[in-house]
C-alpha cells in the first residue's frame, strides 16, 4: 500500500474538538468537511486534496474519544496521517474505519509544507522526495495491519468475534 | 402618501399567531431579509412561496396575535409586502406595523371580499381599499400614526423630528407617578 | 501480571497476557451518553444490523443535554429513547446525573470487570479496580453491542506512588492537576498509570477517582487503584450483584515507577488554552472571571458541593460573575439539599442547575463572549468548547472556584480558609 | 358616568385631565421593560446616533429568554446589555440568574399600583396583578421610549370579569382564565382593558391575580386590572414599598364597560386548551387520556411559588410516570429559595423532576424543545404550532394540578383524582 501525496504539517497535542468543532458534530460531512482542522490552518479545509498527507506531531487527536475526528480526516480522503505520536483513542479510531496512521518519532522536523511525500504503510517507509530523505516509522501491528486490509473492524468484526 | 400601494394578495384566515409568523427560532436575527426566508414557516413551503411573490397580505380576525416580537412585522417587510389588511389586528403587531413602517389597515369588508391570489390596493390618504372591482373605505391614520409611517417607521420618525427638539420636550413632561 | 493484565486475561480467556499483545475480551459494562450513544446507535443499525447481545450490559445516560434546545437536539434524543427501547439497553434520562456517577451510583461499575465507554473518561472507573477505558464508536456498535466484546492491546504499566499529605486549601484535585502538568499532555500514551502509595490508600472513594479520571488527558489508555476494603465496601452498598475483585500479584512488572511526595503542594490551577498548561495558584491569582462552574466530569461531586459551601459560607459571589452548580447526580442534588447546601449557597448568590455535566459542550449552558472567562472543575479547557474560540477556561478545585467566585478573578482560597 | 381604570391611569400618565376610549394619546410609562430584546434596544440606539437616555431610573432589563446562553452570539448579547446597564446607571438590571422578567419585577418592588408599565414582552398585562397598567410593545418603542420618555397609545374601552367563588375542588385560576378565553375566543377583549372584579377575586393572592391578568392577554387585551387592596398592600410592604411610595388607581363605581362577563367559579371543572390555539378550550374530561411525553411547570403564568407548591402536593411521595419527562422552571430566584427551604423542591426532585434554573425556559424555547409527534402539557400560556420544537408536536395548556397529576399517569389526567 503506497501513498504519494503532499505534505500539510501540524502542531503538537491537537485535540479533537480542533478536528471537528463540537457543534459540528451532527452536521452533514459537507458542512463538517468546511471547518476541519480550520482553527490549526485556515487552508486546510478548502485546499486538501486527495491523496495529501497529513504530518503532526506529539498525541495527534488526543481529547474526546469519538471515531468522527476520525471518520472526518478520512472524508477530506488524504491518504495517510503520519504523526510523531497519537492519541491513543484516534489511533484506535483511525485503523477500525480503514484510515492508515504511521507513527514516526521525529518526523515534523524533517518536513515541510508542501513537500511531496511517499509512504509505504506495511513497512513503515517514508521518503520526502524534495530532500531526498528517507525514515522509518515504527512498524504497525499485524493485527491492525489486517484491519486496515479488510477495510476496518466492522467488516472483520466476525473474525475476531471468534476468537475471544 | 399618495400613491397607492398593493399588488398580489395572499389570503389567511382568524386567529393568525406570531409563531406562525416567524418562530420563535429565528429571533436571534433582526435582519428582515434573513427573516424573510422562515416567514410562514409552519404552514409550508407552498405558502411561503406565494407570500415571497405577493404584495399584500389579509388575514381575518385578531391577526398577529401572540407575541410582542417586532420581527413579525419586519420580516413581512423583507418579504416584500407592502402592506396587511386585516378584519382586526392584534394590537401589539398593529403597533409593530406602524412602527417598522408596514401599513397595517384594519377593513373588515376588504379582507372579507378579497380572494387569495387576487389584487388589492390601497389609497392611505383617502382610507380606500379596492379589491375585487369594489371599494371599501377605512378609518385613516391619525396624523401622529401617518407621519411614522411616511418616515419608514418609529426609528427614523424619531430621529428626524423628535431628536432634534429633545430638550423643547422635556419641559412638558407630566408628573409621574411617585415611586 | 498487575491487575489490568489479570483482568484482561480473565476476560479473554486466557492464562496469561503480556504488554502489547492484542486480546479479545468479553465487556461487562458500555457506557454510552447522549452524543456518542447517538453516534454509536447509527452505525448499530445501519452498517452493523444485529442483535444486541447483552442488553442489560448496555447503559445509556443523557447528561450533555438537559433539556434539548433545538429540534436538531430533541430528534437525537428522541432517536436514543427509541433505540433503547428496541434493544431493552437500560436508559436514564435527562436530569439524572453525568454518565459516569450515574454508572457507578447504579451500580454498573463493579471491581474485576471490563468496562468500555466512548466517553474520553471512561478510565475514571479503574478507581473501582476495573480495566475501564475509552473506545470509539465502531468498536462498541461492530463488536460491544453485538458479541459483548473488544479488542485490546495490553497496555505496558506504569506506577504513580504518592505519598504525603497536602496542606489545608490544596485538595485531591490540585494533586491531579499538578500530574498533568507534571506528567505532560501525551506524556504517558497507551499506558496503564497504577495509582498507589499511602496519599491514594487514605483517600475516600470520591476523591480517588479523580486519578484515574486524568489518565487520558496524559494519553495513557487507563488508569487504576487495586480495590481495597474500601473500594470493597463501597461497591457493596450500591449493588447487590457479586463481583470478583483482582489485584496484581506481588512480583508485577512495571516499566517504571514515579514516586511523588505532594506534602508540599500548593493549589494549582490549569490555565488555558490545554490541559497541560498547569501553573501553581500564584501564577495565574488575579485574572479576572465572570463565569464560575462546580460540574463537569470530575465535579459537581457532594464533595465540591460542601467545599464550595465552606468557602461561602456568610460570603457572597461576586456581583460580576456567575456561578452556577450543577450536581453530578440526582442523589448527590438531594443529598446537598439535605445539608442545607443547596439552600446556602442559593442565597450566597450561586445558580442551581440540573443533574448533567453542564457547560461541558455548551449545550445547555456555558457559552461565553469572546475574552469572557471561566473558572470550573471540568476536565477540559480547550478552545471553542464553550462558545467563542476566544472565551477562556481555566480548571481547578472546588475551593479555588468558589473563592474565584467570591473575588471575581482566580483566587487562592487559603485566603478564605481560617 | 365615571371612569374605568384604564381611563384614569392613561390620564394620569399623559399629564391630561380627561382622556376617552378610542382617542390617541402620548403616555410617560413610569417603566420600560426589555427582556432579551435589550441588545437590540441598544444597537438601534447606536444606530440612532444618540446616547441620552430620557430616564435611566424608568428602564428595567431583565435577561430572561435564554438564561444562561447556549451560543457565543447569545453570551455577546447579554454581555452588550450588561456593559450598557452599567455605563448608564441602569440598576435595575437583572441578569440571566435572576428568572423571568415579569416576576422578578414583581418581586423587586418595582411595579406599583397606578403606574403604566410598557415591556418587550406581550405578557405585560400580568402587571395589571398589583393595579398597574402593563402592555406589550415591539424593541423599537422600547427604544424610543429610551430617548424620549414617551409613546402613542390608544385609549382602551374597558371590559368588566366578574369572577364569582370559591371555586371548586381541583380548579385554580388558571381554569378560570382557560374557560374565560374558551368562552370569549383569542380576540374577545382586542385592544380592552380587562377588569377582574367579583368575590373571588376579592380575597386571592397576588399570585393567582398574575395568573389572571398574564394570561388575559391571550384574550387579546391590552391590559388587564385587578383593584388593589389590603392583599396588595402587604405584598408591596413585604418588598420595602410602603403605601407611601404609591397612588392606586381605582375605576370610578360606576364606569362604561362595552362588554361584561360572568363566571362562576363554584361550578367550575378543570380546563384544558388544546393544540394549537388558546381558546380551542374543552373540559378536562373530554382530552383526559391523552398521552404526554414531556409535563411542563413553567413560564409567568404559573411557575410562581405557588404553583410549585401545588404541583407538590399532587407529587409529593409519589413517581412520575416511565417515558415522561417532568421539567419545571421555577420563575424566579426567590420562589427557588422559598421552595428549597420548604421542602417542596426536594418533593419535586425526588419524583423525577428535572428542575432548571429560573427563567423562561421551554416557555420561550429556551430548552424542552420537541421532536415529531410529541406532545408536552405544559402550564405555560401558549400553546402555538412550533412554539416548543417540531411543528408536528402538539402542546396542551393546564393548571400545575393538571401538570402534577398528568406527570403521574403520564396521559393527561383529572387533578381530583388525586385530591
Amino acid at each position: 500500500m503506497e501513498i504519494r501525496g503532499r505534505c500539510w504539517k501540524f502542531g503538537d497535542n491537537i485535540p479533537t474538538d480542533k478536528i471537528v468543532r463540537t457543534d459540528m458534530i451532527f452536521k452533514p460531512w459537507s458542512e463538517i468537511l468546511k471547518h476541519v482542522l480550520e482553527s490549526c490552518n485556515p487552508e486546510f479545509p478548502a485546499k486538501v486534496k486527495p491523496g495529501d498527507i497529513v504530518v503532526a506531531g506529539k498525541h495527534f487527536g488526543q481529547s474526546s474519544g469519538r471515531a468522527i475526528a476520525a471518520k472526518a480526516m478520512k472524508q477530506t480522503k488524504v491518504g495517510c496521517i503520519i504523526a510523531e505520536s497519537f492519541a491513543r483513542t484516534f489511533y484506535r479510531n483511525g485503523f477500525e474505519i480503514g484510515m492508515p496512521l504511521l507513527e514516526c518519532p521525529g518526523i515534523t522536523a524533517q518536513v515541510s509544507d508542501g513537500d511531496i511525500l511517499r509512504v509505504e504503510i506495511e513497512s513503515g517507509k517514508i521518503v520526502n522526495e524534495k530532500t531526498g530523505g528517507e525514515f522509518e516509522a515504527k512498524p504497525t501491528p499485524p493485527f491492525l495491519l489486517d484491519m486496515l486490509k479488510a477495510g476496518g473492524l466492522i467488516a472483520m468484526a466476525d473474525r475476531l468475534a471468534g476468537e475471544g | 402618501m399618495t400613491e397607492k400601494i398593493g399588488g398580489r394578495l395572499i389570503k389567511f384566515g382568524d386567529n393568525v399567531n406570531t409563531d406562525v409568523i416567524i418562530p420563535g427560532r429565528y429571533l436571534v436575527s433582526i435582519d428582515p431579509q434573513e427573516l424573510a426566508k422562515h416567514a410562514f414557516e409552519p404552514m409550508g413551503t407552498e405558502v411561503q412561496k406565494r407570500l415571497w411573490s405577493s404584495q399584500v397580505v389579509v388575514g381575518g380576525k385578531n391577526f398577529g396575535c401572540g407575541s410582542a416580537r417586532e420581527q413579525a412585522a419586519s420580516c413581512l417587510i423583507g418579504c416584500g409586502i407592502k402592506a396587511v389588511v386585516a378584519k382586526s389586528f392584534s394590537r401589539v403587531f398593529f403597533r409593530n406595523c406602524i412602527n417598522t413602517g408596514l401599513p397595517a389597515v384594519e377593513c373588515s369588508e376588504a379582507a372579507e371580499a378579497a380572494l387569495d391570489g387576487g389584487e388589492l390596493w390601497i389609497d392611505l390618504e383617502q382610507g380606500m381599499v379596492e379589491v375585487q372591482g369594489e371599494s371599501f373605505s377605512f378609518a385613516s391614520y391619525p396624523e401622529s400614526l401617518k407621519q411614522i409611517l411616511e418616515a419608514g417607521g418609529l426609528i427614523p420618525y424619531l430621529a428626524k423630528y423628535v431628536l432634534p427638539q429633545q430638550e423643547a420636550l422635556k419641559r412638558h413632561t407630566p408628573e409621574l407617578s411617585r415611586r | 501480571m498487575n491487575m489490568v493484565e489479570k483482568i484482561l486475561a480473565r476476560a479473554s480467556g486466557r492464562k496469561a497476557v503480556t504488554p502489547g499483545e492484542v486480546v479479545v475480551a468479553n465487556v461487562d459494562c458500555l457506557l454510552l451518553h447522549d452524543l456518542s450513544g447517538y453516534l454509536t446507535a447509527k452505525v448499530f443499525e445501519e452498517q452493523v444490523k444485529r442483535p444486541m447481545r447483552y442488553p442489560e450490559r448496555v447503559v445509556m445516560i443523557f447528561d450533555h443535554h438537559f433539556s434539548p434546545p433545538n429540534e436538531e437536539q430533541a430528534v437525537l434524543l428522541q432517536q436514543n429513547r427509541g433505540f433503547a427501547r428496541r434493544h431493552g439497553i437500560h436508559l436514564f434520562d435527562c436530569g439524572n446525573g453525568n454518565t459516569h456517577h450515574v454508572g457507578v451510583q447504579n451500580g454498573f461499575i463493579r471491581p474485576g470487570t471490563v468496562v468500555v465507554g466512548s466517553d474520553s473518561h471512561t478510565p475514571i472507573h479503574g478507581t473501582l479496580g476495573c480495566f475501564a477505558t475509552g473506545l470509539g464508536n465502531d468498536s462498541h456498535a461492530g463488536t460491544v453491542m453485538p458479541f459483548g466484546k473488544a479488542w485490546f492491546r495490553v497496555p505496558e504499566a506504569i506506577q504513580v506512588r504518592l505519598t504525603g499529605r497536602h496542606k489545608p486549601g490544596v485538595t485531591p484535585r490540585d494533586v491531579v492537576q499538578w500530574l498533568i502538568g507534571t506528567i505532560g499532555e501525551g506524556g504517558a500514551i497507551y499506558k496503564a498509570l497504577e495509582f498507589t502509595g499511602p496519599y491514594i490508600h487514605e483517600l475516600g472513594v470520591w476523591d480517588r477517582w479523580l486519578f484515574p479520571m486524568i489518565t487520558v488527558d496524559v494519553g495513557a489508555k487507563c488508569g487504576y487503584i487495586e480495590p481495597d476494603e474500601k473500594t470493597i465496601a463501597f461497591v457493596r452498598s450500591l449493588t447487590d450483584r457479586p463481583f470478583d475483585p483482582v489485584t496484581g500479584d506481588r512480583d508485577s512488572t512495571y516499566e517504571a515507577v514515579w514516586d511523588w511526595e505532594i506534602s508540599d503542594l500548593e493549589p494549582q490551577v490549569t490555565c488555558p488554552p490545554t490541559v497541560g498548561y498547569v501553573k501553581p495558584i500564584g501564577a495565574a491569582a488575579g485574572a479576572p472571571i465572570q463565569w464560575a462552574e462546580l460540574g463537569g466530569h470530575g465535579g459537581g461531586r457532594i464533595e465540591d458541593i460542601r467545599m464550595a459551601a465552606q468557602i461561602l459560607r456568610n460570603r457572597k459571589v461576586a456581583p460580576e460573575v456567575k456561578f452556577n452548580l450543577v450536581p453530578s447526580s440526582r442523589a448527590v442534588f438531594t443529598q446537598a439539599i439535605r445539608e442545607g447546601l443547596v439552600e446556602l449557597l442559593h442565597e450566597a448568590g450561586a445558580t442551581w442547575f440540573p443533574a448533567s455535566t453542564g457547560s461541558n459542550q455548551a449545550i445547555n449552558m456555558g457559552a461565553m463572549a469572546a475574552d469572557e472567562t471561566m473558572i470550573s472543575t471540568h476536565a477540559r479547557n480547550f478552545p471553542g468548547r464553550n462558545g467563542s474560540p476566544e472565551a477562556k477556561m481555566y480548571l481547578a478545585s472546588a475551593l479555588t472556584v468558589a473563592a474565584s467566585a467570591v473575588k471575581g478573578c482566580v483566587a487562592d482560597p487559603r485566603e478564605f480558609l481560617s | 358616568m365615571g371612569k374605568a381604570f384604564a381611563e384614569k391611569v392613561l390620564a394620569r400618565a399623559a399629564g391630561l385631565s380627561d382622556v376617552r376610549p378610542g382617542e390617541i394619546v402620548d403616555v410617560y410609562p413610569d417603566l420600560y421593560m426589555s427582556h432579551m430584546a435589550s441588545w437590540r434596544c441598544i444597537r438601534t440606539l447606536e444606530k440612532m446616533g444618540t446616547d441620552k437616555l430620557y430616564d435611566p431610573e424608568r428602564i428595567a432589563m431583565v435577561m430572561d429568554h435564554i438564561s444562561p446562553a447556549r451560543i457565543a452570539k447569545t453570551a455577546d448579547d447579554q454581555r452588550l446589555c450588561r456593559e450598557f446597564a452599567v455605563r448608564k446607571g441602569i440598576n435595575k438590571f437583572y441578569d440571566v440568574e435572576a428568572g423571568i422578567a415579569h416576576v422578578v419585577l414583581m418581586e423587586a418592588g418595582h411595579i406599583r399600583p397606578g403606574m403604566v408599565v410598557i415591556g418587550t414582552d406581550s405578557h405585560s398585562t400580568i402587571y395589571g396583578a398589583l393595579g398597574a397598567l402593563g402592555t406589550g410593545v415591539g424593541f423599537s418603542e422600547i427604544t424610543a421610549a429610551w430617548v424620549t420618555g414617551k409613546l402613542w397609545m390608544k385609549v382602551p374601552e374597558s371590559i368588566k370579569v366578574i369572577i364569582e367563588g370559591p371555586l371548586a375542588r381541583g380548579t385554580s385560576s388558571k381554569d378560570v382564565m382557560l374557560k374565560l378565553i374558551g368562552d370569549l375566543t383569542a380576540d374577545g377583549a382586542t385592544y380592552c382593558s380587562v377588569e377582574f372584579h367579583g368575590s373571588y377575586v376579592e380575597r386571592l393572592s397576588i399570585s393567582d391575580r398574575m395568573t389572571l391578568c398574564n394570561l388575559a392577554m391571550e384574550l387579546g387585551a391590552k391590559n388587564a386590572f385587578v383593584r388593589p387592596d389590603e392583599i396588595t398592600r402587604s405584598y408591596l410592604g413585604e418588598r420595602g414599598v410602603p403605601p407611601g411610595q404609591y397612588t392606586e388607581i381605582h375605576p370610578d363605581p360606576d364606569p362604561v364597560y362595552v362588554k361584561s362577563v360572568t363566571i362562576d367559579g363554584r361550578s367550575l371543572v378543570p380546563q384544558i386548551a388544546c393544540p394549537h390555539t388558546v381558546d380551542n378550550v374543552k373540559p378536562i374530561d373530554q382530552v383526559a387520556g391523552t398521552k404526554v411525553n414531556q409535563v411542563f411547570v413553567g413560564s409567568c403564568a404559573n411557575a410562581k411559588y405557588e404553583d410549585l407548591v401545588e404541583a407538590a402536593r399532587i407529587l409529593k411521595g409519589r413517581k412520575i410516570a416511565p417515558g415522561v419527562r417532568l421539567l419545571v422552571s421555577p420563575a424566579s430566584k426567590e420562589i427557588v429559595a422559598r421552595t428549597v427551604k420548604d421542602g417542596t423542591y426536594s418533593i419535586l426532585l425526588e419524583a423525577g423532576a428535572l428542575i432548571t434554573n429560573p427563567g423562561c425556559s421551554a416557555c420561550a424555547g429556551d430548552g424542552g424543545v420537541m421532536a415529531d409527534g410529541e406532545v408536552t402539557l405544559s402550564t405555560a400560556n401558549r400553546n402555538f404550532q412550533g412554539r416548543m420544537g417540531s411543528y408536528n408536536a402538539e402542546i396542551y395548556l393546564g393548571s400545575p394540578a393538571v401538570a402534577a397529576a398528568t406527570a403521574v399517569r403520564g396521559v393527561i389526567t383529572d387533578p381530583r383524582e388525586f385530591l
